[in-house]
């Protein structure tokens, strides 16, 4: 009963969060400055007339809010309408684009959770070892390396010297690699940081030493109870880190030239676009709603306190 | 005689079978706009749909024009009718026959407003309406004599599209051209690539081609790379075969690659130019911009930026197009102390942080140019920069995407760069003749300046039939522009392509654009 | 006898930053099967390095045995493998924590983590392991064991999972148990129901017990021998009838004196050892108790005595025989010359309050909303405080016991009028405080301070000391800094610090000390009335001791007023006047310390009374302890709430809830039938 | 036996020395030596480039393109003829802003909200954390995208979209630590002696809470040069006289192949900067910390 009451409630702030980020972002758009309708035409031959009539056609001489409410009513009737640039109708450019982009952001998803987790758990072990120093290097060059360069850098040696892994493009495992491992590696960096320090805390605790006390093996203790205990505050930045890593693609989608709804935004906003980027806000909040979800959800596989608390 | 230098060994290479089939992939430097010819604007995207549209004519590199879907033509004494006979064994990729009334519809269409047709519009001027005369033959009427008509005819913005398709797709039509082409489009993924394939029926290929018939290749894949080193490097790694715009730190290590061989073809138009905004003080005083003029240091920017890969420009027009004036080239030298002296007699004076000051405002020169860095034309400004502070100007320099309401709308720029593709020097009439105030309201042109001597040549230079005639008036207007110092040209864009040895038969046309008919694939 | 642990010369380092620490050194005990043997000492003493050296534990520490032995059934531990040690850890000896709470894996159910015991050492199968899990905890005394098998330790209470926590240790049926004080985080009710337990495990299964403790009513009632240990070392080591009845080491003297004992002399100071442990970083030269030690003479300074045989024992000390002939000369003259009041005006009698209280709480109740959701409109409640009435005297000290949970510290805070009072008076010097503005309540708030339980969390670890002290004086009065200084000095001699700790941090302090600045603080603005929330309860008993030692001399001198709220009952009977007892939320006893001792009304008050481990070996007693544990405030038991727990409950109780009236004069009882 | 006695005796007086010395010299004081060495000298460069650089950063020496790292160009010289040492050098003070101020802009904006919302609690906490939320929902970088796109690009707008971009996560650190602060029983001392709200408010609770933002500012530095230089990727930079590292490693990744050290020396800038800046971070956490810096 509880759990129906919960999720009820999950889905109504979530609703909120969405509505609230497409009224942010609508605002924000509004006041980029620029006319799209301006560069929809050709200076060589337009005409003020065709200026205003293009303006029109477009519905962009009305009030502001006559704008967004009627943006907001064809939302609800799952329409989104179309770019100004080409006319192309939003939404089925949107999906489209998106399962390239979901591919790239799940596998450096999936990346940085293993390396970050991996070197987290190693480092706050054999803390002050060798290994240690390794992992927290890893974990600072991940967080202090802009991810284009990274991506060059993996192109020269992956693609160009060594030519395992092609340089572009979006079809096929093989080029995911490259862009999901600069990409993952900024999350990586993140992960290490939190999961060893949460890691060293656990290590600290009682019931580490009561473990032992068992006769437990050490791989035991770490891995069976401590990570698991770790991981609990590890996820929420797990978590948020989901959400960078979409807005990482606008980079690396550029870098390695792959599809995606990050390059697609990215030409959107500076072509003033709205409709598009609202339809990439849209998603990107939809996104990270769930993956808000799914952040709660291992919350409850992992920390039995969350589950069976009301 | 033709500048183009397209890579001799490829040319010269003649193979007695040239081998079929394959699929060439082909690297873009940014994504077209649009596939149809009448409403994209982009340089980029002619790279790709020249290989879906055919054109009525084809210009040679001599400058001479050649029938290509149009056999013959004639044109009336006034010079504002032409009558085309149109070749008969032409079909769409759709099946719809191309005749008169296609070529009819398709110029209809670019005048028509509703198809906010853009670059396509100003080179089918002074177009008035055609006739029908019978299926294939066709009368063109201009609302003046236009002398660059027939060569703006052989470029692919002016192809011919398929009536039926562009009417069935509309607005979309962009997203799925059909035309008579080589190729006929397949696909196009956003962001990622755009795909042709051979037109099986293709036999009406143009002269400047080897192969009149159906294209050698299977398919092409123009793949979208738009960060250079990944363009570069995915040749490198041969996961495309060709890739073009080289950065010039990459022209110079690919000439020596064993593995990957260099295009290189100097485009027509007018160059990469920098435009001094003459609504603006000081710079509506020839004396200011003269003084501007001789102190930038083009050499030093073709050789620092461009490693000498890209030649310097000297007139509004690049090598190659009628006209172009020779006695231009090493007039003008850098030359700081008369640049100086022009300064003084302005009244500006060097204050102690070294820029000068009228009337307690400080020298500075508003120079705007758009994101991306293409072609460095970014770093340009930052080292015209470095140049002018030497005569005490203060350069600000603003990087925008949103080119069309800073430089189109408000004309907010003391100096701002362009470049266009063309085939004829009446492309000039729409960079310098004097804009109408109506005009004015709408977008600025570049500029802005108004010389009524130079309005005069300029719509002579249309009108004049006789070639030589024209390349006079041509040079006179070259001369003036730069004596005025209305600009200062910078470079000529060398289109380049980087290829695995593997591909042969790239050609360009005399724009510079690649052609893909002779193409094989070892 | 066959020893089973055997300890020899034992020295424990750690690696620390600064370099190595010596945590213990020169230990030598041993155990023999079936024996239950006690370590006592304050903290910090190398209690439990100690006993995680047995298990070689301190390896995870950065400690390591740098000498001496460790034999446990003839095998050398110092020098075993990690494999094999592991085989004997939790089989051969198992070990009990002090948090139960912290001991357990949070994200594991407590019937997994006794299997995962079971499972590492025996070649059993899973089922057969669930079933000795099973059994273990139905033998621990967890009613519902198939369900509680299946739980999560956040949803079990404290006692609860101490007994869970035994049976984990059971698992295996290990020959030696060693308990870190266990009993430490319970109420005296649950500490009674453990030991008694441990007691009862010990002789079925035949094992020994190493037991850990500072409180030496638990190693009175517990242990064959005793071993005291100071500063890392051992300075006594005995019998337990000897060691209580003629301790030989000055500071086991001290440890003996310092207790707290229900028939403490109210009117006489708390005998406490002065000082306070050292740090390990720096240990005085020679005897390390001589700064402390009444008797240190110059040898002390200088040698450290070795542990040597004195009269069937081992003790430390120099002067050992010397202390023990003077003991047997002077214990009469000791006792009488204690025995005399210090000051004459020390006598805490009625007569002396002002009839006029200070304080009067009426009806208070507060109720804390749970488990509201979206769908259901009718709100259930955790009724912490539930409708108490009592009033304090000007210059009384009040004060409040109870088990955990029953409401006593949210009764403080709602009086002090940190939180809302959901219904009720609180009535400070005639004015109800809840009808004050909050300026004025600001202003009032001079009148009433509070010291609280936990040391390290009650001052701001980023503030200096004279900063802290000197907070309420920058708060209600615009004085100088130096008139600030000036006073915070005063202060700090007057709580026994010393005018240079002004600018030094808290971190830098003892708890006690920490206590004391607290304190300090508390009275900085001549309060009238002072609420101490456990003053006292995180402290040593020696410390213990100086601190409410230092209250009653404050409360002397200023005439303050206490509200004392304590977990030791002798304490709380020693500070207070009268004593009111809280069961959940609700006020069931009330009467003099004196009366409430001696004459428990209620079962409850009897019940806790009863359950005070007694130090004094040669006293051993048939405990009648309160069974099970206090149910949960949220939706409390019908009737006598403490039915359920009550050995003389009748159906009357079940349905009727009895009246808090008054059976002797100023002793009232929520009764049916007071004892 | 003997033995260990007399050792005993000689570990025992170093011993005594030993606490009243200073700390002896381990590893990780070394590097929080060299961390803090690292940043006093970016600081330094950010305060007095001229003393440091050798050459001006824009002096183009047409001459000397693209020349490799050698005595008289350290870190080599990039395609404009620029000497790169200097332009890092040079460059440092753009960077350090860029990152310095936008840190501080996000953490205190954010901090605010996080700490009013954890503060008050109940309904302000509820609205003012939908409102994260919903921030949160747009990734950081198309916020800043979005921002640097309309107010236009220029270093004071840089900073903005990069703070604005960083506002929720300071915010949602604040408030934990806010309301963790606010159970602390020396916050009911305080208020038990009579401090006023405010006062209690900026003498207990600001100075407590601030060890995680401190923390998460030490990994925001590091995320804003990174956001910055993402933006000058995406040519929503601004072109400086002196560009700043981000835009100088922007600028050089398409000459990797030729001249890798035009944006290898500014990356390195970069990575050493955040690293120095995260050790210290760390260091500063743990004495903020009075647990782990208490020497008792
Ligand atoms: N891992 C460790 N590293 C360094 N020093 C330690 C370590 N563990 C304990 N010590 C030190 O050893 C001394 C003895 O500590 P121990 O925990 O044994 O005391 P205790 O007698 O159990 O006290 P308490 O009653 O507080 O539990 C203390 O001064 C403590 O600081
Ligand atoms: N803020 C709160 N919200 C909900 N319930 C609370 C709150 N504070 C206390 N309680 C509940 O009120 C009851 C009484 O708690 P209180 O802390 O007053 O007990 P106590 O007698 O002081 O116990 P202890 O001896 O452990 O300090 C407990 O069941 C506790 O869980
Ligand atoms: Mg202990
Ligand atoms: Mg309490
Ligand atoms: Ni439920």
């Amino acid at each position: 009963m509880a759990f129906a009451n919960k999720i009820l409630l999950k889905i109504s702030s979530a609703l909120v969060s969405i509505l609230g980020s497409l009224i942010l972002v609508f605002f924000i758009i509004y006041l980029l400055p620029g006319d799209p309708v301006l560069s929809m035409l050709d200076p060589a031959t337009a005409t003020p007339d065709m200026v205003e009539s293009l303006r029109k056609e477009l519905g962009l001489n009305q009030p502001l809010y006559v704008q967004f409410t009627e943006y907001f009513t064809n939302v609800l009737h799952g329409d989104f309408g179309q770019s100004l640039v080409n006319s192309e109708p939003v939404l089925p450019k949107i999906l489209e684009h998106f399962p390239a982009t979901l591919a790239l952001t799940v596998v450096s998803a999936v990346l940085s959770v293993v390396i970050g987790i991996t070197f987290g758990v190693l480092s706050a072990i054999y803390r002050n070892k060798w290994i240690d120093f390794i992992a927290r290097l890893i974990g600072l060059f991940g967080i202090s390396m802009p991810t284009f360069w990274s991506g060059i850098l993996l192109i020269l040696i992956f693609s160009i010297y060594l030519n395992w892994f092609p340089a572009m493009g979006s079809d096929g495992w093989e080029t995911l690699v490259l862009p999901s491992l600069s990409l993952g590696f900024v999350g990586a960096g993140l992960i290490i940081r939190m999961v060893r320090n949460s890691m060293l805390e656990v290590i600290n605790e009682q019931f580490i030493i009561t473990l032992r006390a068992k006769g437990l093996s050490e791989r035991v203790v770490m891995y069976r109870h401590a990570l698991r205990n770790a991981l609990i505050p590890a996820i929420t930045i797990i978590g948020l880190n989901i959400g960078e890593l979409m807005a990482g693609t606008v980079v690396i989608e550029t870098v390695f030239s792959r599809q995606g709804i990050g390059r697609i935004v990215a030409d959107a906003i500076m072509a003033k676009d709205l409709p598009v980027i609202q339809g990439v806000v849209f998603f990107s909040a939809i996104v990270y709603v769930i993956v808000n979800f799914l952040v709660d959800l291992s919350y409850a596989i992992i920390d039995p306190r969350v589950r069976r608390s009301h | 005689t033709s500048t183009n230098n397209s890579s001799a060994e490829t040319n010269e290479k003649v193979e007695a079978q040239p081998k079929q089939g394959g699929e060439l992939t082909y690297a873009l430097a940014t994504s077209p706009d649009s596939l149809d010819p009448h409403r994209s604007g982009l340089a980029v995207a002619v790279r790709a749909f020249r290989t879906i549209f055919d054109s009525l004519v084809v210009q040679e590199s001599d400058n001479s024009i050649k029938p290509w879907l149009a056999t013959e033509w004639t044109v009336s004494e006034d010079g504002k009718s032409y009558t085309f006979k149109l070749r008969e064994d032409v079909t769409f990729h759709d099946g719809t026959p191309f005749n008169a009334e296609a070529v009819k519809y398709s110029f209809d269409r670019i005048i028509d407003p509703k198809t906010q047709a853009r670059n396509s519009v100003a080179l089918l001027r002074p177009y008035e309406s055609s006739e029908v005369l019978d299926e294939y033959t066709i009368k063109i009427n201009l609302s003046t004599p236009s002398s660059a008509f027939l060569s703006n005819l052989s470029q692919a913005m002016l192809g011919i599209v398929s009536p039926k398709a562009a009417e069935k797709f509309g607005d979309q039509f962009g997203r799925n051209p059909v035309g008579t082409g080589p190729y006929k489009f397949v696909s196009w993924t956003e962001n990622a690539d755009i795909v042709v394939e051979k037109n099986n029926e293709y036999q009406w290929g143009p002269s400047i081609v080897e192969n009149k018939e159906v294209p050698y290749l299977d398919k092409i894949t123009f793949k979208i790379i738009p960060e250079e080193a990944t363009r570069i490097g995915s040749v490198q790694s041969g996961q495309v075969l060709a890739a073009e715009t080289v950065p010039p730190q990459n022209i110079v290590s690919l000439k020596n690659d064993p593995k990957n061989q260099l295009l290189q073809v100097n485009t027509i138009g007018l160059p990469y130019t920098l435009f001094f905004n003459q609504r603006k003080e000081p710079w509506n005083d020839v004396r200011a911009r003269k003084a501007v003029q001789l102190s930038v240091d083009v050499d030093a920017i073709v050789k620092t930026l461009y490693l000498n890969t890209y030649s310097r420009a000297w007139s509004p027009l690049t090598p190659g197009i009628l006209g172009y004036d020779k006695s231009l080239e090493d007039r003008n030298s850098v030359d700081l102390d008369t640049a100086n002296e022009l300064l003084d007699e302005l009244g500006y004076v060097k204050g102690k942080d070294g820029i000068r000051v009228k009337d307690g405002k400080p020298l500075t020169l508003n120079y705007v140019d758009g994101t991306p860095n293409r072609e460095k034309r970014n770093d340009i400004a930052v080292i015209i920069q470095q140049q002018l502070k030497k005569i005490g100007i203060k350069v600000e320099i603003n990087i925008t995407k949103d080119i069309a309401s800073v430089v189109q709308q408000n004309a907010d720029y003391d100096l701002y760069g362009n470049s266009q593709v063309n085939s004829d020097p009446n492309a000039l009439r729409a960079f310098y003749h004097t804009t109408t105030p109506q005009e004015e309201a709408t977008i600025k042109r570049l500029g802005g300046g108004s010389n009524p001597e130079l309005d005069e040549l300029l719509e002579e230079g249309t009108v004049e039939s006789d070639p030589a005639k024209r390349a006079e008036i041509y040079k006179k207007v070259q001369q003036k522009i730069i004596d005025e110092a209305w600009i200062i040209p910078i470079y000529v864009f060398p289109y380049t392509v980087a290829a695995t040895k593997t591909v042969d038969g790239i050609k360009f046309d005399p724009l510079g654009y690649p052609l893909f008919n002779d193409v094989t694939i070892k | 006898m066959e020893k089973l642990l055997d300890i020899q010369q034992l020295k424990v380092d750690f690696t620390k930053k600064v370099g190595e620490v010596t945590a213990i050194k020169d230990v030598t005990l041993h155990i023999q099967a079936g024996e239950t043997v006690c370590i006592v000492g304050e903290s910090g003493s190398g209690k439990t390095v100690t006993s995680k050296a047995i298990m070689r534990l301190i390896d995870y520490e950065n400690g390591k045995i740098s000498d001496g032995s460790i034999v446990l059934d003839g095998i050398d531990l110092t020098h075993l493998t990690n494999k094999k040690l592991r085989s004997i850890r939790g089989k051969k000896m198992a070990m009990i924590f002090q948090e139960p709470m912290a001991a357990f894996d949070p994200v594991f159910t407590i019937g997994s983590q006794i299997i995962e015991t079971i499972l590492e050492h025996k070649q059993s199968s899973k089922s057969e392991a669930k079933e000795r899990a099973l059994y273990l905890l139905k033998r621990v005394g967890i009613s519902a064991a198939e369900i509680r098998f299946n739980q999560y330790p956040n949803e079990l209470s404290g006692g609860m999972l101490q007994r869970a926590m035994i049976a984990m240790a059971l698992a295996c049926g290990p020959d030696l148990v060693i308990a870190d004080e266990p009993t430490t985080a319970l109420d005296v009710t649950i500490q009674a129901q453990i030991l008694h337990l441990l007691q009862e495990l010990k002789e079925e299964m035949g094992m020994s017990i190493l037991l850990i403790t500072h409180d030496m009513g638990v190693a009175a009632e517990m242990a064959d021998r005793i071993i005291v240990m100071y500063a890392g070392r051992i300075v006594e080591h005995a019998n337990v009838n000897d060691l209580f009845e003629m301790p030989h080491h000055p500071y086991t003297y001290g440890l003996l004196q310092s207790i707290t004992t229900l028939d403490s002399d109210r009117s006489k100071e708390l005998y406490s050892i002065k000082g306070s442990i050292p740090a390990l970083s720096d240990l005085p030269n020679g005897c390390e108790f001589h700064p402390r030690c009444p008797y240190a003479a110059e040898r002390c300074f200088i040698e450290a005595p070795p542990l040597v045989e004195v009269n069937n024992r081992q003790t430390a000390c120099w002067h050992a025989e010397e202390i023990v002939d003077k003991h047997i000369r002077e214990q009469s003259v000791v006792e009488t010359k204690v025995k005399v009041p210090i000051q004459k005006d020390f006598l805490p009698s009625q007569s002396k309050h002002s009839s006029e209280s200070l304080l009067e709480i009426q009806g208070l109740s507060k109720y804390y909303p749970i488990g509201k959701n979206v769908f259901s409109r009718n709100q259930s409640y955790i009724r912490a405080v539930d409708n108490v009435s009592f009033s304090i005297k000007k210059g009384e000290t009040f004060g409040l016991v109870g088990e955990s949970g029953s409401g006593k510290s949210t009764l403080g805070r709602v009086l002090l009028q940190l939180e809302k009072l959901t219904s009720g008076k609180v009535i400070f010097q005639g004015q109800d405080l809840s009808k004050l503005s909050s300026k004025a309540l600001r202003e009032k708030r001079k009148d009433m301070q509070l010291i609280y339980q936990d040391p390290y969390g009650s001052v701001n670890p980023r503030w200096r000391v004279g900063d802290i002290i000197g907070e309420p004086l920058q708060v209600h009065e615009n004085s100088s800094n130096k008139e600030k200084q000036d006073r915070v000095q005063e202060l700090l001699e007057l709580v026994g610090l010393s005018k240079s700790d002004y600018d030094r941090y808290p971190h830098e302090f003892s708890g006690g000390q920490r206590q004391r600045i607290a304190i300090a603080r508390a009275i900085a603005l001549n309060p009238q009335f002072v609420l101490a929330d456990e003053a006292v309860s995180a402290l040593d008993v020696s410390v213990q001791a100086q601190i409410v030692n230092l209250l009653q001399n404050l409360q002397r001198k200023w005439e303050l007023t206490y509200l004392f709220i304590g977990h030791g009952l002798n304490i709380v009977r020693h500070i207070s006047d009268r004593i009111g007892v809280m069961y959940l939320g609700q006020l069931v006893e009330m009467a003099s310390s004196e009366e409430l001792f001696l004459h428990p009304a209620h079962h409850y008050t009897k019940g806790l009374i009863e359950s005070i481990p007694i130090a004094n070996p040669t006293l051993s007693r048939e405990r009648i302890t309160i069974q099970g544990e206090i149910p949960s405030p949220a939706n409390p038991p019908t009737g006598c709430r403490f039915h359920t727990r009550c050995p003389a409950a009748t159906a009357r109780c079940r349905e009727e809830q009895p009246i808090f009236r008054e059976i002797h004069s100023g002793h009232w009882v929520a009764c049916h039938d007071p004892a | 036996m003997k033995e260990m006695v007399n050792t005993e005796k000689v570990l025992r007086v170093p011993k005594w020395t030993l606490t009243k010395q200073k700390q002896p010299f381990s590893a990780s004081k070394l590097f929080l030596y060299v961390a803090v060495i690292i940043v006093l000298f970016f600081i330094g460069c950010a305060l007095f480039p001229k003393l440091i650089a050798p050459y001006s950063p824009t002096y183009m020496n047409t001459e000397l393109i693209l020349s490799k790292p050698s005595a008289a160009h350290l870190f080599g010289t990039d395609y404009f003829g620029r000497d790169v040492f200097s332009l890092v050098i040079y460059g440092s003070r753009d960077s350090l802003i860029i990152c310095v101020a936008s840190v501080l802009i996000g953490s205190i904006i954010g901090g605010i909200i996080g700490g009013f919302a954890g503060y008050m609690g109940g309904i302000v906490d509820v609205i003012f954390m939908r409102i994260i939320e919903i921030l949160m929902t747009i990734p950081g970088i198309l916020l800043a995208l979005a921002i640097a796109a309309a107010l236009g690009p220029s270093l004071l707008n840089i900073v903005l979209a990069v703070a604005a971009s960083s506002i929720p996560a300071f915010a949602r650190v604040m408030r934990g630590q806010m309301i963790s602060i606010k159970k602390r029983q020396y916050i009911d001392a305080s208020r038990s002696i009579g401090t006023p709200s405010w006062k209690i408010f900026i003498w207990h609770i600001l100075p407590n809470s601030f060890s995680p933002l401190l923390v998460m500012g030490t990994i925001g530095l590091g995320t804003s040069i990174l956001i910055g230089s993402g933006l000058s990727f995406l040519g929503l930079g601004i072109i400086k006289e002196i560009p700043d590292w981000g835009a100088l490693l922007s600028q050089g990744r398409g000459y990797l192949t030729v001249g890798w050290w035009i944006s290898t020396f500014p990356g390195l800038s970069i990575t050493l900067f955040v690293l120095a800046i995260n050790i210290i971070g760390d260091k500063l956490r743990d004495s903020f910390d009075p647990k782990t810096s208490s020497t008792r």
